[in-house]
């Protein structure tokens, strides 16, 4: 994958080119007739139809047919994987891609290399976001009242509209836009409201970026994005701040913390935070202390007073905060134009003024804060929903146009959308599904997939990526572009508007830096830094907690806000710290779970200003007292046949004021959930199963020799091996997301998870030590050891699991007749069984996004990582072809690809000079559980345990 | 007491167990037989396909080169077979009206391919890769038979697993030089091995790790 | 007049008084209203593991309650058990045979007969426990057109050879003990059925005194070879474990514990049945108190000696002093299915203790109530085993319990029925109770006796 | 000769009476005599000189073949397509010590079983002796001595008279 050419694939050439739809088409004349409900079963035999692998056993005739072309393109070589340059999108931000397609079937995405905000890395959204393409659950057709019309009919309906909107110049038409980035649709808005200037518009996004904009204005006067430079820290404090969770900047973040972690031999970064709910920053930061949400702007305010920053005073602390705000105040003294301070959205705009003024003293500015302005600019002023709502209920608005959001299902509870949409004459509902908002709205007009689509967007750090379609859309949609086209009173081509904007920007020699952008997938030139400097003048004191608890909002780690909730994939995801899957839950703090003596799983009632909503509940081992957490994204109605009516939904008692932290009452009820989770023991129980190294003694002892009674078996010129290194891992899951996409692994079920049958190749084991209040948490990646001595191969009874000669414990499905004798057998239970036939349950994605190369695994064969054999094998055919030896980084696997803090690296070690050797001669370098002589080829690099081993933390 | 049972029942009694105890031994070997019939390896059987297409007329009488149609095999897993466009380019010339031909000019009119029945093809966990034999020297012919004599095409060789690891095993008698891959009528000159060895070596054939699983099974 | 305390069976009867009242079993049946009763039961227990067996096949084990790390329970812990009742009826016949135990002939034919039905339930469970049981035939070797041939070096590649030949031993050898006793009802037999039926099945036995000498001699080595059989077969399932790594099986104290309480079981069963016989067919002149007393000490012999394997499991553990097999240990004995494991040593050893009373040894109902207890023990016992190493082994993240589903149990209880009813056929059509050699018994008895 | 009768059949009652009989009649110079019992008497075979230790040599050659075929069978497949299992050795003994024992205990019994049947003559369902009248007693309480019909010294009249003196119960003409 890494040997790919610099330059990928331009548009000239997309195998998704109307050749291969007419192929399509061809094999199945009546394709055009189907109805669009009808796609799915299309979209199977299609996918069957290019010779998907599968275990089927015998066929059923032994002749099957042998479809060509009529006149084949060029480019399309069945069954060769090609790789395109685009961007698919979050909160509007682009994550740039390299789209993989086999016969014109998008089936993988990674990261894109070379662009800065991804370096070839991916999170567990950009993973997914290709199952989304194939989602059967999307809206195919544009409706009407729930009934299906054409584009003409929708084309007319505009031109009615259009009549209506120039006589008062679109005074009572509204439009509500998601967060975006994308240039085209910016000028498009701009030419809207230059063609009906009355008209307003309204921006709702779910992720917050309102607020972060606003915290910014708070704190420098002016809209303003704050870019962590993570790389350029020694030591980072962050108060309630997620930088390295989910989310459009977990993967730039994660990214560059992992480089400043291994500046130098010991941890080149620490971190301090302060954290009400635990997350992967807190799970990683060499000291965590435990505070309430509530408490952040005193904590903010008190080190502002430690580093002098005029007018901050000393709150009164607790000896806990005490010990952590003295050891971290010395450390941003110590590190003054090497650290910074950050806050999260939850702690209010106070807090974002002081961390403003500590960053200045401190010397972050410019160093390890860049400021630019926001890159998500809807270039014209936005009103926000709440005012949009007003409007509707008292009945100003004739037509609401709803660009990709859905509000009546994301807008806070308090706001209740659902009721003010019903007052709207005319509301438009334009988005990939016909989803909560779709289905109470007039009309539906279904959006193309980014990966269908031609659009643009800017990543997180500004830079451009326009977007390419990799497929021919196979649903009767259209894209942003195109409709707002229609709005404007046009009908385009899909890419005609995005090339108009282009053309602006490029001026001459358009077309050579058309391709250019295409080829590169990214387009030359960031947002520009801006220099700004705090406001001054008194900073209010944060106003005291209301009475009651504090209730926090988060965003789910899997499906987000909600608009993944239908795909499997991310359903069945494992979340970071609870291993939770297929719901939410309710985070309740270890010592509320001992008073009210609530155990996982048992009913909470929260109850917010009224508005109330039950939810399992979840011991959080760390969690501040008093606090309790809600996750986002869950108890959709109208997501599909996946995510429908799973977990409870927190929306609707989210507050629209402050709508990430809320003060309430909970009570338990008397009910029971049991909740699908992965992972049920998390204590480490006093094994060494993750070991730690310290700055004192930096290296583990060496491993007692494992004296075989066997002779060695003579290893080809490769031996596969893989490090994980545990220091690095912040539990982001896009391994395990990878892998699920890579290796086409089933998707099982809630019921099937509550079993224990959940299918990841790879799964993160997550471990806490210490006392279950202030805990240290540890990430274990653990995929097949691929022992060297194999205890499950000699358990076989048919040969089905043997020893390659490369190293790898192969697992051959077709041989195997299921006696589990393997999985009982493994020390490190990794392999995984098909106890049902997983393959056509409904959870299961859709065919065509299965990977070719991997074979699909039937009911009854046991299965296991494989160190993405598949990749290997294609590695040594290129390279066998040019008769040359394979080098290092031929070969990478998709969990190695993935991995955001490249924790994860794989390799030849007969090769000394590859990564995998010399990291396999550090210090830091194990087997895991050692002992039993099983000589692992998949070995772990200790966690440096900087800082809180000393017990006065753990207090 | 009187005899129950009369002489005979003597012999008909050992008459069963024999009988009984060949037909064990009989249906086991058919079984075994069976599963090595053409009916199980579905060689030497032609199926029926849209046009009767004769590759001993186009390669054996004509010498059109394999990779004329089957234009993929070097470059990629699969050989793929030749796109209506492919036929047109001769047959827009010659046999221009042949009823025989009608499929191919209304495929490429109505612009809808030709519907062929595979007559090479392995299970869908068997993943095999036309270029990387080639590249290293494997012959058409190896494989497929001598296909120049075949009126009608069929399965010339039963691909069991078996088939696959004798020559996994041992490479060296089935490798030809590279400008002979092609060739259906090529022989070694000297006994086949030696220049197979020469060419094992030149290629650079990782012997003995060719019979892992993962070579063809993922 | 009275039985010398040596004998076993009482002297006042005739060796003719034997051959008419066992061979009458067959021929003109007793006690036909219990025996209905108990085909009834049988038959139901074997609908339900007929249906069980077409769910499974049609949907997979994933109906039962297994899951990853438990991916072994009910259908190998079952097979364990089954497989070690079945050896009782080998070491009464074989073993006893050979040290020339006079008592073992009035139970050795019920224990064979008993033996082969136990090892046929114990040989379907690996066929059942297969993700894709179609594929069984891969574990035999033949020249497949894959080129690819089983790997012997997997305990579970044993245990095919292990059951089948002791499948097959059990079977000649039972067979061979029968043939003189099929002749003898054959004589006995009016009706030209019957007469056939024995006739075909004796081959034509008649007793001829150098056919006599080969089939002592014969007999006799089958015997001997019988009984390491019987050992090698159950060390062999111990290695199932034993083999592994895994906490709690890589023992090797396994394959005499596993040996032992195989006996353990069976004798268990053994006993049950003589009991229950005993009443049903009216033979307290063949299956005396004195009977009933002896197997009541073996059953105690074995049961101590399980018990020491229990015990001695435990300070294996704690002089090793392995982490991981403390934690196990841990999880046996006060973990999630410390239950199970309470529940063995309970089960097995505390009714056990009656029987060191006499009294208590010499009465059916009490002894039938002992043996029962035992049963469920070591059923207990082997889920123990099986289960709380796999829940809990070494990674910490992978730990996970068990729960058997509605289909686990009805499985088990199929089997059951699946023992019952060719048992019950056996009983009714062959003499339960080797003729030939009590009367030997009894004769040798008499001359001891008129001296 | 045809109307060759198979033999005279002598019931007794007791054990000692037959192997009395047994004896008087050896002496008396027959040597083609076979006798019929509820179960083995190892007592007469000795005073009939009866003995063969064939059995023994079969389940020996018996085990022997399935020793060594089971060997044959394991070390052909690991000659056959040498895999790597588990980094364990090609040719594991130890591991294959098991179906070893396993194979040479079935075939041993196997030889043996049919050896028994074999030796015997088994099946034969009809035999001579089945004709006389009281044999069906022979499996139940009775003793039967039989002298063949194709003994030297065999003669109709005498031959009974002998077996009268030395305590038949009972006396019958086997026809063949």
């Amino acid at each position: 994958m890494t040997t790919l050419p610099k330059q990928w694939t331009s548009i000239e050439e997309l195998a998704g080119d109307p050749a291969f739809a007419k192929k399509i088409a061809a094999e199945f004349p009546v394709a055009a007739s189907f109805p669009p409900t009808a796609r799915r079963d299309f979209l199977k035999i299609m996918a069957a139809s290019l010779a998907l692998a599968g275990l089927t056993g015998c066929e059923k005739s032994p002749f099957v047919a042998g479809i060509p072309y009529v006149d084949q393109p060029e480019s399309a070589l069945p069954g060769v994987p090609r790789h395109y340059a685009t961007a698919v999108t979050l909160d509007g931000y682009a994550q740039p891609v390299l789209a993989t397609t086999y016969d014109g079937r998008p089936t993988k995405l990674d990261g894109l290399p070379g662009h800065p905000a991804t370096q070839g890395r991916s999170d567990v959204f950009m993973q997914a976001a290709v199952l989304q393409l194939y989602d059967p659950d999307r809206a195919q057709s544009p409706t009407r009242a729930g009934e299906p019309v054409t584009w003409t009919d929708v084309g007319a309906m505009f031109s009615d509209q259009r009549r209506e909107w120039q006589k008062d110049g679109g005074k009572r038409l509204r439009l509500l836009l998601s967060q975006t980035t994308s240039p085209t649709l910016v000028r498009q808005i701009r030419e809207l409201q230059s063609q009906f200037p009355a008209a307003r518009v309204h921006l709702h996004d779910t992720s917050g970026e309102r607020e972060r904009i606003a915290h910014a204005i708070a704190a420098y006067g002016e809209p303003l994005d704050l870019h962590y430079q993570l790389d350029a820290c020694s030591v980072v404090v962050s108060f309630d701040d997620d930088f390295l969770g989910p989310g459009p900047r977990q993967l730039l973040n994660a990214i560059k913390w992992a480089q400043a972690r291994r500046r130098g031999d010991v941890p080149g970064i620490q971190l301090h935070c302060a954290e009400s709910i635990p997350a992967a920053t807190g799970a990683v930061a060499s000291y965590r202390l435990r505070a309430a949400p509530s408490r952040m702007p005193h904590l903010v305010e008190t080190l502002a007073a430690r580093l002098g920053v005029v007018g901050a005073s000393v709150n009164d602390l607790s000896a806990e905060e005490r010990r952590w705000l003295d050891r971290t105040g010395a450390a941003l003294n110590a590190a003054k134009g090497r650290a910074l301070v950050t806050a999260g959205l939850g702690t209010g705009a106070q807090t974002a003024r002081w961390v403003a003024q500590i960053n200045e003293t401190i010397g972050a500015s410019g160093q390890t804060l860049k400021l630019t302005s926001p890159v998500a600019d809807p270039g014209v002023a936005t009103a926000s929903l709440d005012e949009l709502v007003i409007d509707m209920n008292t009945g100003q608005v004739d037509t609401l146009v709803i660009l990709d959001a859905n509000p009546v299902y994301t807008a806070p509870g308090s706001l209740d959308f659902a009721s003010a949409l019903s007052k709207v004459k005319t509301s438009i509902h334009i988005g990939l599904y016909r989803d909560e908002t779709g289905h109470r709205g007039t009309w539906q007009l279904p959006l193309t997939h980014d990966l269908e689509s031609w659009s643009d967007a800017r990543a997180v750090d500004g830079a451009a990526t326009i977007i390419q379609p990799v497929m021919t859309p196979f649903y009767d949609v259209r894209s942003r572009h195109q409709i707002m086209a229609m709005m404007l009173g046009r009908d385009q081509a899909a890419d005609e508007s995005v090339r108009k904007t282009w053309r602006d920007a490029f001026g001459e020699s358009f077309d050579a830096k058309w391709q250019q952008a295409l080829r590169d997938g990214l387009v030359a030139g960031n947002a520009p830094e801006i220099q700004a400097t705090p406001v001054s003048g008194k900073i209010e004191p944060a106003p005291p907690g209301a009475d009651g608890s504090d209730i926090a909002f988060r965003l789910d780690p899997t499906v987000w806000d909600g608009r993944f909730a239908n795909l499997g994939w991310l359903q069945e995801l494992p979340k970071p710290l609870s291993t939770l899957t297929w719901g939410n839950v309710v985070a309740v703090s270890p010592a509320w779970a001992r008073e009210v003596e609530v155990e996982n799983g048992d009913v909470l009632e929260i109850d917010i200003d009224g508005r109330k909503v039950s939810g399992p509940a979840w011991i959080m081992p760390g969690q501040a007292d008093n606090t309790f957490g809600l996750w986002l994204g869950h108890g959709r109605e109208q997501a599909g046949r996946v995510g429908d009516g799973i977990g409870y939904n927190a929306y609707s008692v989210r507050p629209a004021a402050t709508p990430w932290l809320a003060q309430g009452a909970v009570r338990k009820l008397d009910r029971k959930e049991t909740l699908a989770v992965t992972q049920l023991h998390h204590r480490m129980e006093g094994f060494d199963l993750v070991r730690e190294v310290s700055v004192a003694s930096p290296t583990l002892p060496a491993p007692s020799p494992q004296p075989s009674l066997y002779p060695p078996h003579p290893s080809a010129k490769n031996a596969w091996g893989m490090v994980i290194d545990i220091d690095s891992c912040i539990g982001c899951n896009a391994c395990v997301a990878a892998c699920t996409a890579e290796n086409n692994i089933a998707v099982v079920g809630k019921a099937q998870v509550e079993m224990g049958r959940e299918m990841h190749w790879l799964r993160i084991a997550r471990y806490y030590v210490g006392d279950v209040e202030t805990p240290r948490s540890y990430f274990q990646p653990v995929p097949c050891m691929q022992c060297e001595d194999a205890p499950c191969e000699m358990g076989c009874p048919v040969h089905a699991t043997t020893h390659s000669p490369e190293g790898i414990n192969q697992m051959v499905y077709n041989r195997c007749i299921g006696t589990r004798t393997c999985s009982s057998y493994c020390p490190y239970k990794v392999r995984r069984f098909n106890y049902l036939d997983y393959r056509y349950t409904p959870e299961a994605p859709a065919e065509p996004v299965h990977n070719p190369d991997v074979t699909l695994r039937s009911r009854g064969v046991m299965e296991k990582c494989t160190y993405c054999t598949q990749r290997i094998q294609a590695a040594h055919v290129a390279a066998d072809k040019d008769n040359r030896d394979l080098r290092d980084g031929d070969v990478v696997t998709a969990c190695q690809a993935a991995c955001p803090t490249r924790a994860i690296v794989f390799g030849d070690i007969n090769d000394p000079d590859s990564e995998v050797s010399k990291l396999r001669r550090s210090g830091r370098h194990y087997a895991l559980l050692e002992k039993l002589g099983t000589r692992p080829r998949t070995t772990y690099l200790a966690k440096w345990n900087d800082g809180s081993d000393d017990e006065d933390d753990r207090t | 007491m009187t005899q129950i049972f009369s002489p005979t029942a003597d012999t008909w009694l050992r008459l069963a167990v024999v009988g009984f105890l060949s037909a064990c031994g009989a249906s086991l070997v058919a079984a075994i037989g069976f599963a090595r019939s053409s009916y199980v390896t579905s060689t030497d059987i032609a199926p029926h396909q849209p046009v009767p297409f004769s590759h001993r007329h186009h390669v054996g009488e004509l010498g059109i080169d394999c990779r004329y149609c089957h234009a993929d095999v070097e470059r990629g897993p699969k050989a793929g077979l030749p796109p209506t466009a492919t036929c047109m380019t001769c047959h827009s010339q010659i046999w221009t009206h042949a009823a025989m031909l009608a499929p191919v000019r209304q495929s490429l009119t109505e612009n809808k391919p030709l519907r062929w029945t595979r007559v090479a093809k392995l299970p869908d966990y068997v993943f095999f890769r036309h270029d990387i034999h080639i590249a290293k020297g494997v012959g058409c012919v190896t494989c497929h038979g001598r296909v120049d004599t075949m009126p009608l095409t069929y399965r010339a060789r039963a691909f069991t697993m078996q088939f696959c690891l004798d020559c996994h095993r041992d490479p060296t008698p089935n490798l030809r030089p590279a400008d002979k891959i092609t060739d259906m009528t090529w022989k070694p000159a000297g006994p086949p091995r030696d220049l197979g060895a020469r060419i094992a070596a030149h290629v650079g054939i990782r012997s003995g790790e060719l019979t892992h699983c993962y070579v063809c099974h993922r | 007049m009275t039985a010398s305390a040596t004998d076993i069976l009482p002297t006042d009867q005739s060796i003719g008084d034997i051959s008419r009242q066992l061979t009458g079993i067959p021929l003109h049946f007793p006690a036909r209203r219990q025996w209905w009763i108990a085909m009834t039961i049988a038959i139901v227990l074997l609908v339900l593991f007929i249906v069980s067996v077409i769910e499974l096949f049609t949907r997979g084990v994933g109906i039962w309650g297994l899951n990853v790390p438990v991916t072994w329970a009910f259908a190998i812990h079952n097979y364990v058990w089954w497989l070690g009742i079945g050896h009782a009826g080998t070491l009464i016949s074989a073993l006893l045979l050979l040290t020339g135990s006079e008592w073992r002939n009035s139970l050795n034919r019920f224990a064979e007969t008993m033996t082969l039905f136990a090892v046929v339930c114990a040989g379907i469970y690996p066929v059942l426990h297969l993700g894709r049981p179609w594929y069984l035939y891969w574990m035999f070797p033949y020249p497949a057109t894959m080129g690819v041939w089983p790997q012997f070096r997997s305990p579970l590649e044993w245990d095919i050879w292990a059951v089948l030949t002791y499948l097959s031993v059990s079977v000649l050898f039972w067979y061979t003990g029968l043939i003189p006793d099929l002749a003898n009802a054959r004589d006995r037999a009016r009706r030209r059925g019957w007469q056939i039926f024995f006739g075909i099945l004796a081959l034509g036995w008649r007793g001829s005194t150098i056919h006599w000498s080969r089939w002592s001699r014969t007999y006799r080595i089958m015997a001997a070879i019988a009984v390491p059989l019987v050992v090698s077969v159950h060390s062999e399932i111990s290695l199932l474990f034993a083999a592994s790594q895994m906490p709690g099986w890589h023992s090797t104290l396994f394959p005499p514990y596993f040996v032992l309480g195989a006996a353990f079981s069976g004798f268990a069963v053994v006993s049950v049945i003589a009991v229950a016989l005993r009443a049903m067919f009216g033979l307290g002149n063949l299956v005396t108190r004195d009977h009933l007393d002896v197997l009541g000490k073996v059953l105690l012999a074995t049961g101590l000696m399980t018990g020491y394997g229990y015990v001695f499991e435990v300070v294996d553990t704690l002089y090793g002093g392995n982490s991981h097999d403390l934690q196990t240990l841990l999880n046996r004995t006060i973990g999630a299915y410390a239950w199970l494991y309470w529940g063995a040593v309970v089960f097995n050893f505390v009714p056990l203790q009656l029987l060191w009373w006499r009294i208590v040894r010499r009465t059916g109902w009490a002894l039938l109530l002992i043996s029962a207890s035992v049963i469920i023990g070591m059923w207990l016992e082997r889920y123990m085993i099986l289960v709380t190493t796999l829940y809990r082994d070494f990674l910490v993240s992978s730990w996970r319990h068990y729960t058997p589903t509605f289909w686990d149990w009805s499985t088990y209880f199929g089997t059951i029925g699946l023992f019952l009813v060719p048992f019950l056929l056996a009983i009714r059509f062959i003499p339960v109770i080797s003729i030939f050699e009590t009367e030997k018994t009894l004769l040798d008895e008499q001359e001891a006796r008129d001296g | 000769m045809a109307d060759l009768p198979y033999g005279l059949l002598a019931e007794f009652a007791t054990e000692d009476a037959i192997i009395d009989a047994a004896r008087k009649v050896r002496h008396a110079g027959y040597r083609n005599i076979d006798a019929f019992t509820p179960f083995p008497l190892p007592r007469l075979a000795r005073v009939m000189r009866i003995r063969d230790s064939r059995p023994a040599w079969l389940g020996l050659a018996g085990g022997i073949f399935g020793f060594l075929l089971a060997f044959a069978m394991q070390a052909f497949v690991s000659y056959t397509y040498p895999l790597n299992v588990g980094g364990r050795p090609l040719y594991p003994l130890s591991a294959y010590a098991v179906v070893i024992f396993e194979l040479t205990i079935l075939f041993a019994v196997l030889f043996l079983f049919i050896g028994l049947l074999a030796l015997n003559r088994l099946p034969r369902l009809n035999y001579p002796v089945f004709n006389a009248p009281r044999f069906h007693l022979a499996s139940k309480d009775r003793f039967f001595l039989c002298i063949k019909a194709d003994d030297r010294q065999f003669d109709r009249d005498s031959t009974a008279r002998l077996l009268r003196e030395v305590g038949a119960v009972s006396l019958a003409l086997v026809p063949s």
